[in-house]
């Protein structure tokens, strides 16, 4: 068996939230238990309405946030309690794009700048201070490889459209040669022509570089085209896991049904066929006790208010967590 | 509610402990200052200096001696001055506090409507030269040092033009009780009134009319507009509503402190035995429980005026108490 | 890069500061080209700048225009104004032979404000007490906007306790009236001169009204750049620069600092022109600026002696402290206008 | 002309100077002097408001503890002693005259007994009787309080050690005993004292009630003895005085009624304020002196308003006997030589206001012999500088070059001198600088020192008109104590030689022995006297009567406003 390069077991986070002027204090559980491995050369696709906590997991996997429980392997190393400082040497072979090409990039710097920043501070490629034309050198082999210009390397990032402004984050991912990139929500900012520009770019890359990615995003039809497996979160959890094609045509899970059932099908007819979803989405500071979508389960029985479903490890590529599953797994 | 208070009450305790503290170190070791020294007289004997010094428990460790003027401050209240012996401070302080409120409350009033014309008119009239020249003259109120601004009234009022139809009516500098000669006070107060108001007046004129212009393309007032509303409608149903928030809460902020002793400078230059006086004699004699008092009198006003303006904010603005989730 | 032609003279002063190279362009080009466009505001710099070389040339004025030493008494000295021979301070003339008058305005060269109790000329001594204004009001500001940055970044990136005891510190420094805190240290400090360790600062030393309002708005700059900063470290680049392993310092110096200097000098004219009245304030109390040397506020105070007998003496500093605080103000909405518009200064006095 | 004149240079001064001006005053005062019918002028002036005011207050009203003339000057009219100073003009007002006593103490045992006899049938304005148990209480309240100079004035009661180390349980055994019967009350001395007459004629020795608090009364009004009582004090409003309703005038010299129904003192109106208000007549005086820009304005148009006089008091620079560079007595007589002291009165408000001196015991003090070595032509009287004389003295001394830093207060007219100083220092060699600090803590940062103080300005007034309280107070090895902010002689001088001189003299009061201790300190000029201090009064137009004693300055009981 191959190992993963990203192994993540019961990982869980939350935040102390402290209410404003008239608050109290409050938990709030932005990640729960999350286990999943991330294969080299594979598209993790992570999907899931805004505010289920796909972002937070994303940043947990490469420990930009530290975890209130849990463990994450990354390449066989145990990298869940390791300290920013001692996080460093390893940085370069896990990356991250970002949702907002215009918050993640510096706007008082120059593009050239940020492009070198990674290949400055981790002295690469050959790690001695000779190095500025060598960086310069891989700054311009960037650039050409997510299609800018050199020109561009002077000018600020607000001069920049959005489009232009992800490839410039996706250069800057790109320059320490990593092993894993986690995109999270790398198009949705993006016009709708542009975001396939952009996802073309990605699977272009992913074939020359043979890159893994973690790809996270809301918009369904994205994540299928691009994703060879591909995991739903509900309100911190992961509720069904498996490839792609699997998840997106025989759903498993009450709420990947309706999720699917609310994208507009391109051949249109199916969507009626399907039950939509009741109610709100729970909050995260009081998730619902047994299965959190227990309140808008169309399928919900009693068992679900009291005992929490768990995705059942091991038991095959497809998993899902539900006492009543739509379709048989595993 | 009441978590608020208490969260507030405890910082307001905590800050002015913390300024407590640091007035004290800071007027501790002043060479010069023993105030033993002071109080025992110009040649007195080592022997009768340590009399005193025992006396006043100045022999101490140094935080028994802060617990000590703390305890005599707030719990048995007969704090009394090193210099003027047997005066008690927080009689004095009280005896102030009418001065001083004299002074702020009617320079209030006459910064407030000052502020108002000038920010409405500013704000109707915007990008003409009315508009300019308020600004400018609204800048040039907060840019003059108040003391001077207060010499030179007093120059031309006192002196100058004393004798001339103008200003014979000014009465001579000091502070004349509101009970005592209700005319005289209002004589006595109405130059120091402007001085303080003209430092503040072009302050709230240009944060008004900011505010009013900001309001002016919101939404709201577009679509009360489109309803075919009258402008002076517009402006004092809608525009001048929000905008005043703004307002309110820097007034309390300035109100408070200058209740608190503030306007030091100006009831210095004016004669006015308010609470800045009170503070800033206290400094020049190095009476160390008088600045004591009176620093912790201005210290809980500037906090007990931000939290009033908080609560205000809360209460007025209910985004606030979502915001920061 | 600026265009050498359509902005030389901005460039050129800004070329006085920055390596050719690290001329700001970018965001601060933008900035720049707004600030062009603000005429009130390059009015006010211009005025500044005339202000500042006045005082730098004050030697010049005292030795060859005034001809006199502005520092010295010059009690039972004459001067010559066209042709007449003048008392520079003239014996009292009245039956009880009580006070003596010193020279009023002669509109000449020597003694063109009169002369202030001491005899020494007015004029001269506004142009150096005017560069010991400046001076102290300027370094105090470069010293709290160092402080605030450093207590600002510090609290708003490390977070945590630090954060906690910093920003508990500022509430303390916050709550404490601006004018109070000063007086009260004036006074120690003044009375004393400063001693830290191997360190000390004289009493007369201008070193002491710097440091004193250098740090009574620290908190002023520090709370809104705490915030700013807050923000920053929340912000995607910054994550960003944590997924690439940038180190905190490097984050800190590349990142945050670029992002803040733009606010901070949003503050700077703001910040000068209060520390300009706090001075002249402090000098006024005589804690200031200790004699012989002069600033503005302690030529009002030498002023307020005379205010029945040559009231010039109080009023020709005062215009001077007007103008200039007029022209920071000016200059600091421009700035703001131009580099930051939502950073806000708000002080009490 | 004569009485007003207690010192005759000082008269010959006023002749070639303002001579026109104090003659008229004098002869407009002449027509109004009493004719000795005091009963008649009472019943012509008595009654009104005197509408008085000080800038700031002078601490606490405790006769026994304050120690500022602002509040002897209220005492004066509001407490007795068993002696007190004549309330007169000029000589005779610096004479002891029996008080409470009915007469001067009968002094034997070769001056170690005082005995009195209190005057029968006084009473408090409590209403209660002064008796002799309220006169022995008196005395050791003052120990009980340390009062200011229980250790250096009243120290030579016997008892007084034992009251110094435990005030609380002060009895002064065996150092003052009285008969109630016979209302004599008897005071021993452990040595002679030939000026303990005149201490116990100072407010500290004030008769109070036997159950006054042993504890500052601070704001609390002590009962009164003379015309008038402390009805309120305020410090930062008002301190008021009304009649005592039990006073009836029993010595006219040491206690006369009062001809103003009421006396109130207001406090916080600064000098320029003060000066107006007085000037249109809505305040009768002030306690403080006058600006100096309204001195003109005074002296061209409201010269009947001004009253100047004398005191025993000067403006002096001590300099630091044991720190560099003053501790070469040339370099103190450099200074002494180069100051020009007619532009230091110059600063202080113009030669009416103060005479230019050298030595140390002012005129009017016992002694005084006119000396002056500092100056061009040296001699009795101070002409101008020498600054050849101290440019040469710095020279010789090897101390040229040296940095000096001189303290002053930050009061104008101090700082002004502090900065025409420095200028002299800066010609005759020295690098000066300045260091003003807040008035109120001059003289205790001065005499600190651990403070190293090189060269400080301030002054001094006497507390009882005798020489040793200028030359004994300020230069005696016993008044310097390391260390300490209350240590009076700030040049840390200590001469063995000169202490015995001064302590004869205390004995024998011999003028021509104090006479010759002043010659000789000043010759070592461990400080120098700048100018003696004339003090300008400004009174309302309707005050009349005005009476300005040496010690107490104007009377309060003496003037009137109708």
């Amino acid at each position: 068996m191959i190992s993963p390069v990203l192994e993540a077991i019961g990982v869980t986070k939350t935040f102390d939230v402290t209410g404003g002027v008239l608050g109290r204090p409050r938990t709030l559980h932005a990640v729960t238990n999350v286990s999943l491995r991330v294969m080299r050369g594979e598209t993790l696709g992570l999907v899931g309405e805004s505010g289920c906590g796909k972002s937070t997991l994303g940043r947990c996997l490469l420990r930009l946030h530290t975890l209130t429980d849990g463990t994450i392997r990354f390449a066989g190393t145990d990298i869940s309690r390791l300290s920013m400082r001692a996080l460093r040497p390893l940085r370069p072979r896990m990356q991250m794009v970002f949702q907002d090409p215009y918050g993640s990039l510096n706007p008082r710097r120059r593009v050239g700048d940020l492009i070198a920043e990674p290949l400055r501070v981790h002295r690469l490629p050959s790690g001695a201070r000779r190095a500025e034309a060598e960086t310069s050198a891989r700054v311009h082999d960037l650039l050409r490889l997510v299609g800018l210009k050199e020109d561009h390397l002077a000018r600020y990032p607000h001069e920049f459209s959005g489009g232009q402004r992800q490839r410039i984050g996706i250069a800057r991912a790109l320059a320490l040669n990593p092993d894993l990139i986690v995109a999270d929500e790398p198009v949705s900012a993006l016009d709708v022509s542009v975001q396939a520009q952009v996802v073309n770019l990605l699977m272009d890359l992913q074939e020359t570089l043979g890159l893994t990615y973690v790809f996270i995003a809301h918009d369904l039809a994205v994540v299928r085209q691009i994703a060879t497996r591909t995991a739903v979160m509900y309100l911190g959890a992961i509720i069904e896991i498996g490839p792609t094609e699997q998840v997106f045509c025989t759903p498993a899970h009450p709420y990947t049904a309706a999720l699917l059932a609310a994208v507009p099908h391109p051949h249109g007819g199916a969507a009626g066929a399907r039950p939509m979803l009741r109610g709100e989405v729970a909050s995260p500071l009081s998730p619902p006790s047994g299965c959190a979508f227990h309140p808008r389960c169309p399928s919900a029985e009693a068992r679900c208010r009291v005992e929490r479903p768990m995705l059942a490890p091991d038991s095959g590529p497809r998993q899902v967590a539900c006492h009543f599953p739509l379709q048989e797994t595993g | 509610m009441i978590r608020l208070l208490a969260q507030r009450l405890g910082q307001m305790a905590f800050v002015m402990f913390g300024i407590s503290v640091l007035v004290f170190l800071i007027f501790f070791a002043t060479p010069g200052a023993d105030p033993a020294a002071r109080i025992a007289g110009r040649n007195a004997t080592p022997q009768v200096l340590a009399a005193v010094r025992h006396d006043f428990g100045f022999d101490r460790p140094i935080p028994v001696q802060y617990a000590l003027m703390m305890k005599r401050l707030f719990i048995t209240q007969d704090l009394t001055s090193f210099v003027n012996r047997g005066e008690q401070v927080i009689p004095e302080i009280v005896a102030g506090t009418p001065v001083t409120l004299s002074l702020v409350l009617g320079a209030a009033v006459l910064w407030v409507a000052g502020g108002l014309a000038i920010g409405i008119t500013a704000a109707l009239t915007r990008g003409t030269f009315t508009d300019r020249a308020l600004m400018v003259a609204g800048l040039i109120g907060v840019s003059m040092p108040v003391f001077w601004v207060g010499e030179m009234a007093n120059l031309i009022t006192q002196s100058r033009l004393h004798d001339t139809w103008l200003f014979f009516w000014v009465p001579p500098l000091g502070y004349t009780p509101l009970t005592e000669n209700p005319f005289l006070w209002l004589k006595s107060m109405l130059i120091p009134w402007l001085t303080l108001a003209l430092l503040y007046m072009g302050l709230y004129g240009r944060v008004l009319r900011a505010s009013l212009i900001e309001a002016y393309q919101e939404d709201f007032i577009r679509t009360a507009r489109a309803k075919g509303l009258s402008e002076t409608r517009i402006l004092l149903r809608h525009a001048l509503r929000t905008s005043l928030i703004t307002c309110v809460s820097l007034f309390g902020l300035d109100f408070g402190v200058l209740v608190g002793g503030g306007a030091l400078l100006t009831e210095v230059v004016f004669d006015l035995q308010g609470v800045g006086k009170l503070t800033f004699d206290a400094l020049q004699n190095l009476d160390l429980p008088v600045i004591m008092a009176t620093v912790m009198y201005a210290s809980f006003f500037v906090v007990a005026a931000n939290a009033a303006v908080d609560v205000a904010y809360a209460l007025l603005d209910p985004r606030v108490s979502t915001r920061s989730v | 890069m600026v265009p050498a032609s359509r902005a030389p003279n901005i460039k050129s002063f800004l070329l006085l500061f920055f390596k050719k190279e690290d001329l700001p362009s970018g965001p601060w080009r933008v900035a720049l080209a707004r600030l062009r466009q603000d005429r009130a505001a390059l009015a006010s710099a211009a005025t500044l700048v005339l202000i500042i070389v006045a005082c730098l040339l004050a030697p010049l004025y005292a030795r060859h225009i005034a001809g006199t030493d502005p520092f010295r008494p010059h009690l039972d000295e004459t001067v010559t104004i066209g042709g007449r021979t003048l008392d520079i301070l003239q014996p009292a003339d009245n039956p009880l032979h009580l006070g003596s008058a010193p020279l009023g305005p002669t509109w000449h060269g020597a003694y063109f404000l009169g002369a202030d109790g001491q005899g020494r000329d007015v004029a001269a001594r506004l142009l150096y007490g005017g560069r010991n204004s400046l001076l102290i009001a300027g370094a105090a500001t470069l010293l709290c906007l160092a402080l605030a940055a450093i207590v600002g970044i510090l609290a708003g990136f490390m977070g945590g306790v630090i954060d906690q005891i910093l920003s508990r510190l500022l509430d303390i420094l916050w709550a404490f009236p601006v004018y109070l805190l000063a007086i009260s240290l004036s006074v120690v400090l003044i009375s004393q001169g400063l001693h830290i360790g191997p360190f000390t600062i004289e009493a007369d030393s201008l070193l002491l009204p710097i440091a004193i309002i250098g740090i009574v708005y620290v908190p002023y700059a520090a709370r809104p750049v705490r915030g700013l900063v807050l923000g920053l470290a929340r912000s995607d680049f910054v994550l960003a620069a944590v997924a690439l392993g940038v180190p905190n310092r490097r984050i800190l110096v590349r990142d945050i600092l670029p992002n803040v200097a733009s606010t901070l000098l949003v503050f700077a004219p703001l910040i000068m022109a209060l520390n300009l009245l706090t001075e002249s304030a402090l000098s006024f109390l005589q804690i200031g600026v200790q004699p012989p040397a002069a600033s503005w506020g302690t030529i009002i105070a030498d002023g307020q002696t005379l205010i029945y007998t040559s009231p010039i003496v109080a009023i020709a500093p005062g215009v001077a402290i007007v103008i200039t605080v007029l022209a920071l103000n000016v200059l600091g909405d421009g700035l703001r206008d131009a580099l930051d518009p939502r950073a806000k200064l708000r002080v009490r006095s | 002309m004569i009485k007003f004149c207690w010192a005759a240079r000082i008269c010959r001064r006023a002749a070639a100077s303002a001579a026109a001006v104090l003659l008229g005053l004098s002869l407009a005062r002449a027509g109004i002097e009493p004719s000795g019918d005091r009963g008649a002028l009472m019943r012509a002036h008595r009654g009104g408001a005197l509408r008085l005011s000080s800038y700031q207050p002078s601490g606490t009203i405790d006769p026994q503890i304050n120690y500022e003339s602002d509040f002897w000057q209220v005492f004066a009219v509001t407490q007795d002693g068993l002696l007190t100073f004549a309330k007169a003009e000029d000589q005779p007002g610096m004479t002891v005259v029996p008080d409470l006593a009915d007469a001067l103490p009968e002094i034997t045992d070769g001056g170690l007994t005082y005995r009195f006899h209190l005057r029968p049938g006084l009473r408090f304005s409590t209403g209660q009787k002064i008796g002799v148990a309220d006169v022995l209480a008196s005395f050791r309240r003052m120990f009980k309080i340390s009062g200011p100079n229980v250790g250096s004035w009243y120290n030579i009661l016997v008892g007084a050690d034992a009251c110094l180390a435990t005030p609380a349980t002060c009895t002064l055994a065996g150092g003052i005993e009285g008969d109630p019967a016979t209302g004599t009350i008897t005071l021993h001395l452990i040595r002679p004292d030939a000026e303990f007459s005149q201490k116990i004629a100072l407010p500290f020795a004030s008769i109070l009630p036997a159950d006054t608090p042993p504890s500052d009364l601070g704001t609390t009004p002590p009962a009164a003895t003379g015309p008038y009582m402390i009805a309120s004090y305020n410090p930062v409003r008002a301190l008021v005085l009304v009649r005592n309703p039990y006073f009836h005038q029993w010595s006219e010299a040491a206690q006369p009624d009062g001809f103003v129904d009421s006396i109130t003192i207001r406090y916080g109106l600064q000098n320029e304020a003060e000066i107006t208000a007085i000037e249109n007549g809505s305040l009768d005086w002030t306690s403080d002196p006058a600006p100096l820009d309204r001195l003109a304005e005074i002296g061209a148009r409201f010269t009947s308003l001004a009253h100047i006089h004398p005191l025993l008091a000067y403006y002096y620079l001590m300099m630091n006997t044991r720190i560099a560079p003053f501790s070469d007595v040339r370099a103190r007589r450099a200074v002494a030589f180069a100051i020009n002291r007619r532009l230091v009165v110059n600063l202080y408000g113009g030669p009416a206001l103060g005479t230019p001196i050298c030595q140390l015991l002012p005129e009017g003090i016992a002694g005084h012999v006119p000396y002056c070595p500092f100056t061009l032509n040296p001699g009795a009287t101070w002409s101008a500088p020498d600054l050849a004389q101290a440019r040469a003295l710095v020279k010789a001394s090897g101390t040229a070059g040296q940095k000096v830093t001189i303290v002053s207060s930050d009061r104008d007219i101090e700082r002004a001198i502090a900065i025409y100083l420095q200028s002299v220092l800066n010609d005759i060699g020295y690098r000066a600088s300045i260091h003003s600090i807040s008035f109120n803590i001059r003289d205790t940062y001065l005499q600190n020192s651990s403070n190293r103080v090189q060269i400080g300005l301030t002054d001094w007034y006497q507390d009882y008109p005798s020489p040793s309280d200028f030359l004994n107070v300020l230069l005696s090895c016993a008044s310097f104590h390391p260390g300490s902010d209350a240590s009076i002689n700030m040049s840390a001088f200590c001469d063995p030689g000169i202490d015995a001189r001064m302590q004869q003299a205390m004995q024998t009061q011999s003028a021509a022995d104090w006479a010759g201790i002043d010659h000789d300190l000043t010759d070592l000029a461990p400080l120098t006297t700048l100018f003696q201090i004339h003090r300008l009064d400004v009174v309302s137009a309707r005050l009349g009567h005005f009476r300005f004693s040496p010690l107490v300055h104007m009377i309060f009981s003496e003037v009137w406003v109708q």
